[in-house]
């Protein structure tokens, strides 16, 4: 699977302070392992809550591996483990074998409800981490331009979040993320609330950024298509409580067109499996 | 140069007020020692204060600074007399509406009773007047606190059945017509010292001389006090803000609270309060000795 | 959780604990003699005979009422008239001019004339308590519902919420964080209000008790009405947070 | 050109004004008595203040107290609140601490207070702080507390320390709800400038209004209470403006479709 | 594109008090008029911001009228007006011939962002509306609780919305607005946080609702199929500032199946077509 990644030029990262240690990189080594992670939450209508029950996954370095299931199923909870936002009730997550003990500038998040800060302005959002990691002023303010323009925002740099569509702020959302250079991206649903068109636009520049950079991606979304067209590796969970279901390895070349995926028998039976699985997850999870 | 603390009050402290408003009139003030100037609610607060050391001299009243005698620690020096009731002169009285049905103090039976401080100084004497007219001020009266300054009109409102007036209140009231007095404080009485000026024992004991040329200009501030009332008239009403035809009935004039020439403190009047508070209950027995300091006391020249 | 319950408690016992410990060293190494700051043994023992006595508990009785009536009027005024000026641009320009004007005012001024008004019992002090707890609780709700998500009120109008129920239903309950911190601001007003107004006049109340025992000077009688209004600040708080964390179960803090 | 309505809506500021002026008019009329004058008596006497200089300094030294006062107590504030809010520990620590000390009067601790600080202006100064801290330290923790979590795990995750966060987004924010508790500060911060005169008085605008008040020059008390009003309105348009700038980014994008009118 | 719906029995509806007036209702009368509608923003950043220009558009009662276009084209705004809840700058909408001011119970909105009360738990949240209607209280929790079910949130009823993930969020807005029966259904994005299962039986479920009531629909979706499968009628937006760019009509059988039409090549076409469309409006809208 890592093949046609290796093969690649290594194009070196903008910026130099907070790049990875340049140890040589193993192929495949693994760079988040995830080891019996279970997550349960108080709630105010019963006790106690099992969000995710025992999940252990384990991912390469470099990887881009999506998470599917149905909606509740705990994708995001496990995505706020990982990120270390929030440590699980058992068991434990790694990041290079160092247990994960709470965020940090190698782990970038695009949540779902985008949180970005209001206060800000489009360029102020996305400007933010980078001039976080010392990146100049000036330097930062380029970068973060490209990149607005990149998600199609150019034009709205000095519009505050309030003033923006759904879709616009999601778009910021991922942008302020990109901006930093996160060594692993924990991306959850950032394309939801976006139309087709720009959503495949987006999936393109994110592969490209990926297979530039060589990031390592944990993706969650709804769309079995995006899933088989980004991923190596696709995780499939059942509902209540969480559990990983099955895991799929995506075995397309790439680097991937979407045009040609699409007429590729093998993609579509892919596209197809999970599909049903879908269905058979679906029927068997239920509330417990 | 050294500085000496001082508390002050209103409203009858003219040799004091003189000190303050015309300082250059005192050839010491300013020069060979300064004074800082603190104003307070009522003579209660500077006994505290005066306790905490946060002033060296301070108007009291006798109760105010027996109290501070008794309770806080306290050991001071009466250096002056500010006001004392003479003989037909003002006497802090308890007025009732011209119409009332109460005739004597024993009619003041089951009544509402105003009086500036519950546990003040007026209240002795008020205490004692009652007892020897059978009424028991504990239990046959209500007794609620009503400033100086609202007396008319919570006895013409209706707040109140009997309530104590003073200067300068008791002028307005008076023009105004439609109440009558009652009884006052001098038939308990004849010489009530009402404010006096103290000195905290330890600061005198340490400064010996400044505390003497601040008596010295405690008497002369008395003197062109009572020397010059048209100038006094004004200095009051730059510290009280009290409207001088308002001052010139009653100011400096008969129906004013008494003032000595000298502002020598009365000690023979001040034990005889003390004897009063001790025998209402008020404090226990106290010698007005422990006040006296041998040489620092008004009149100083 | 009970156990957090517990380490939050000795948490907050801890200071309290300091402060005392403090009082009782500037007492010992006499750095305020005695006769103006007793030491705690002294008052805490005093406060407990205290407390069983039939008197002292009047005059407890007597402060409690005024400061939650007069509490009471705050909270129902400040909150209806807070919403009403977030709701109307008609009402808030009148009343946002009234409040500018009034808040600032030193309601202590107005006590004389309150006493005159109102005599001298409960009435003339649970105003004053009221005028003073009023404006924080005033201002709070004011904000916290002038800044309702746009899109709740929608929700509720577009399922058929007349007008002026959604200021019941939905402005209310969504600015009811807002709400409760100015009551919090306004309880603690109350309390310093209802004693100040004791202590300038009065003929019951821990103010009173406290003005008594100050003029002549016993002190450990003095601190007895302080350490009482302290604990029944300390209570009063712990029941508006209970009532809080209920009133806000649903929301993101609580 | 200005609408109509937009004219009314300047107005009515100054409408309301003189609203409550002709209710206290008429209610003084008609309850006749002497401390509570008619407000045209006050109106009157209002020069009389103004026009005296040694008043105006007074005030001056009143309302650099009030600043002094109030700049430190916000200072102080609003960090303690912000870590209050975010962290558990740190508020079950100061929480039942404020709560004790907040409620007991300041006036019944002068003797204590002048033991250590004397009757000056520090003593004087310590009680607007403590006026002014109470609402600012409330509003500034309770705003930390509804900070969404997820805008904190941004910035975490962006590696923003701990006290980075807590200055750069649980400051930010949480600035509506902290500014809603500093115009409460402001507004006790005038009533404490006042009260605080009330008992040890030495220059200041209480002094002034306490004084007429011992006196029964009622038409003082009543000036005074015009001015301190005057000043609230001052003071207060000037923080709206400040606020407005600010947090409009906080601002309701719409209207609020609810109003009678 | 009636004929098929005029067939159908009418199944009359739950609640009587807010029904529509009985009056015999003529096939193909416009329910809802936008007429050269426009809406200008101040922002912060540039003084006027024109998100709609010159919108025209007539929905006729019980029609299915789904709306497509880039993100930030405008849809939200434009379901705003239509819904009340802001007035547009130029031009006015109509509903039934009457000038809408204001929001009212015959236009049910699912908002983009949920909206959800954070003091009521799900089912609190659900029997809003029905309790606002004059329902009965346990008519309204009855109804609540078969709709919770419908939208496949049985066991949540007593959960806070801070305790839900952002799919189950979005499904408790939708049952909230069902449970009320708006006449007209206003959506935005009612399925976008759902995984491609839940999203899938949802849509059935509300064309069944749709074909039962006779409901009309104004449905703002990213998903061409979505919008082919479900619409009568499909209005493609063009971005800054949104106008209308085309108005589609498909004219497929009804009731639809899902399995039937994915093999049926005018359906096909349609999807072709518009996303064809899609990426013409795309290219040609800039920021003005
Ligand atoms: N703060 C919380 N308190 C209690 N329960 C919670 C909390 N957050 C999440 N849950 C529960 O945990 C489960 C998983 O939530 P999570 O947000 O991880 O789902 P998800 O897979 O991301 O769903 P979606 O696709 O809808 O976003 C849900 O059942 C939810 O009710
Ligand atoms: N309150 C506002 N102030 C200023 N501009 C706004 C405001 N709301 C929306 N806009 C602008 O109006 C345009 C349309 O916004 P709208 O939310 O209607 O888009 P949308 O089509 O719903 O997009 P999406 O699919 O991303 O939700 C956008 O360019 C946005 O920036
Ligand atoms: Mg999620
Ligand atoms: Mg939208």
């Amino acid at each position: 699977m890592s093949e046609a990644r290796d093969g690649m030029k290594v194009v070196p990262s903008r910026s130099s302070e907070w790049v990875r240690p340049v140890t040589p990189k193993k192929p495949a080594s693994a760079i988040i392992e995830i080891d019996g992670v279970s997550q349960v939450f108080q709630t105010s209508a019963r006790k106690d809550h099992l969000a995710l029950s025992d999940i252990s996954l384990t991912i390469e370095e470099g990887a881009f591996v999506s998470i599917l299931g149905p909606s509740g199923c705990g994708k995001s909870t496990l995505l706020y483990i990982v990120g270390g936002f929030v440590s699980p009730t058992s068991g434990a997550a790694k990041m290079k074998g160092q247990a994960i003990t709470g965020p940090g500038p190698d782990r970038g998040p695009v949540f779902q409800e985008f949180a970005l800060f209001p206060w800000k302005t489009v360029l102020g959002n996305v400007m933010y981490g980078p001039r976080q990691q010392g990146v100049r002023a000036a330097e930062a303010e380029a970068q973060s331009r490209a990149l607005i323009e990149m998600v199609g925002l150019k034009g709205y740099e000095n519009f505050y979040p309030k003033e923006l569509s759904g879709g616009m702020k999601q778009r910021v959302a991922l942008a302020r993320t990109l901006a930093y250079h996160p060594e692993v991206l924990l991306m959850d649903e950032p394309f939801g609330a976006l139309d087709a068109h720009t959503r495949t636009r987006l999936q393109n520049d994110l592969l490209n950024i990926w297979e530039r950079d060589r990031k390592t991606v944990l993706f969650v979304t709804h769309s079995v298509d995006e899933a088989v067209f980004l991923s190596d590796k696709v995780v499939m969970m059942s509902k209540s409580p969480g559990r990983i279901r099955e895991v799929i390895d995506i075995d397309l070349p790439r680097p991937r067109r979407r045009n040609e995926l699409l007429l590729d028998p093998r993609y579509q039976k892919y596209v197809v499996d999970i599909e049903r699985m879908f269905d058979e997850v679906d029927e068997t999870g239920s509330v417990s | 140069q050294q500085t000496i603390r001082v508390g002050w009050t209103i409203p009858a402290e003219e040799s004091k007020y003189w000190m303050m408003r015309r300082p250059a009139e005192f050839p010491d003030i300013g020069k060979t020692y300064n004074i800082e100037w603190t104003q307070f609610q009522g003579t209660a607060p500077m006994t505290q204060a005066l306790a905490a050391g946060a002033l060296d001299c301070a108007t009291q009243a006798p109760l105010s600074l027996a109290n501070g005698v008794v309770g806080g620690n306290l050991k001071a020096y009466i250096v002056a007399q500010h006001v004392f009731e003479k003989a037909g002169g003002f006497s802090v009285y308890w007025a009732v509406m011209d119409d009332s049905p109460i005739k004597t103090i024993a009619d003041l039976k089951g009544k509402t009773v105003g009086i500036s401080v519950i546990g003040g100084g007026t209240q002795g004497p008020f205490n004692l007047l009652l007892k020897q007219n059978g009424v028991d001020p504990a239990k046959d009266i209500k007794l609620v606190e009503v400033g100086f300054a609202v007396s008319e009109d919570a006895l013409r409102q209706g707040r109140v059945d009997a309530v104590n007036m003073n200067q300068p209140f008791a002028a307005r009231a008076e023009a105004k017509g439609g109440t009558r007095k009652l009884f006052s404080l001098s038939q308990a009485m004849p010489n009530i010292v009402h404010i006096l000026e103290a000195c905290r024992a330890d600061f005198v004991d340490k400064n010996p001389e400044l505390v003497k040329a601040y008596v010295r200009d405690i008497t002369s501030g008395m003197k062109k006090a009572l020397a010059n009332r048209e100038e006094t008239l004004k200095v009051v009403n730059e510290v009280l803000k009290a409207p001088i035809p308002v001052l010139e009935t009653y100011l400096l004039k008969d129906n004013d609270f008494g003032r000595d020439p000298g502002a020598a403190p009365n000690f023979p009047a001040i034990q005889k309060m003390l004897d009063i508070y001790a025998e209402t209950g008020m404090l226990p027995k106290l010698d007005v000795a422990q006040f006296k300091h041998p040489t620092i006391v008004a009149p100083l020249q | 959780m009970s156990r957090s319950l517990s380490a939050n408690v000795m948490l907050g016992l801890a200071p309290i604990v300091l402060v005392i410990a403090l009082w009782q060293g500037l007492v010992s190494f006499g750095f305020a003699p005695a006769v103006l700051l007793p030491p705690p043994g002294v008052v805490f023992s005093r406060l407990l005979q205290q407390l069983v006595t039939w008197t002292f508990q009047q005059e407890i009785a007597a402060t409690l009422i005024r400061l939650f009536a007069g509490f009471a009027i705050a909270v129902v005024f400040g909150v209806s008239i807070g919403i009403a000026a977030a709701a109307s641009p008609a009402i808030n320009a009148i009343v946002r001019p009234i409040v500018r004007v009034l808040a600032p005012l030193p309601k202590v001024a107005l006590y004389p004339a309150l006493l005159l008004l109102l005599g001298f019992g409960h009435g003339s002090k649970i105003t004053l308590v009221a005028a003073d707890a009023l404006f924080p609780i005033l201002l709070s709700t004011y904000y916290g519902a002038s800044t309702v998500e746009q899109k709740l009120i929608w929700s509720a109008m577009a399922a058929g919420t007349p007008r002026y129920e959604i200021l019941f239903k939905v402005v209310l309950p969504a600015a009811m964080p807002s709400i409760l911190t100015g009551c919090r601001i306004g309880l603690v007003i109350s309390c310093i209000v209802v004693f100040l107004a004791e202590m300038i006049t009065s003929t019951d109340g821990l103010g009173h008790v406290l003005v008594t025992a100050a003029r002549t000077f016993q002190a450990v009688d003095m601190f007895v009405p302080l350490i009482t209004i302290s604990l029944l600040g300390l209570i009063l708080n712990g029941l508006l947070g209970a009532v809080r964390s209920y009133l806000l179960r649903g929301f993101p803090e609580a | 050109m200005i609408s109509p309505l937009a004219l009314a809506r300047r107005a009515a500021p100054m409408f309301a004004c003189i609203g409550l002026l002709a209710v206290w008019q008429i209610a003084s009329l008609a309850l006749k008595n002497d401390s509570f004058p008619t407000a045209i008596e006050a109106i009157r006497a209002i020069p009389d203040i103004l026009g005296d200089k040694e008043s105006l300094i007074n005030i001056l030294a009143s309302l650099r107290r009030m600043a002094i006062g109030f700049g430190i107590a916000v200072l102080v504030s609003i960090p303690l609140g912000l870590l209050m809010g975010r962290s558990r520990a740190v508020a079950a620590f100061f929480n039942p601490l404020l709560m004790v000390i907040y409620p007991v009067p300041k006036a019944a601790l002068m003797p204590i207070i002048m033991l250590w600080l004397g009757v000056g202006d520090i003593t004087k100064t310590l009680v607007i702080f403590l006026g002014v801290s109470l609402p600012v330290i409330y509003h500034s923790f309770e705003g930390a507390k509804a900070v969404e979590e997820k805008m904190l795990w941004s910035g975490a995750a962006m590696g923003l320390s701990l006290l980075q966060r807590l200055i750069r987004i649980v400051l930010p924010a949480a600035l509506p709800e902290i500014l809603t508790g500093c115009r409460t500060g402001l507004v006790l911060a005038l009533i404490t400038m006042i009260t605080s005169e009330m008992i040890a008085r030495q220059s200041g605008a209480g002094n002034i209004l306490f004084n007429a008040l011992d006196m029964g020059q009622y038409d003082t008390v009543y000036a005074m209470i015009i001015i301190v009003g005057a000043m609230g309105i001052c003071l207060d348009a000037i923080f709206e403006r400040v606020r407005a700038r600010l947090v409009r980014w906080s601002e309701p994008q719409f209207d609020m479709p609810l109003s009678f009118s």
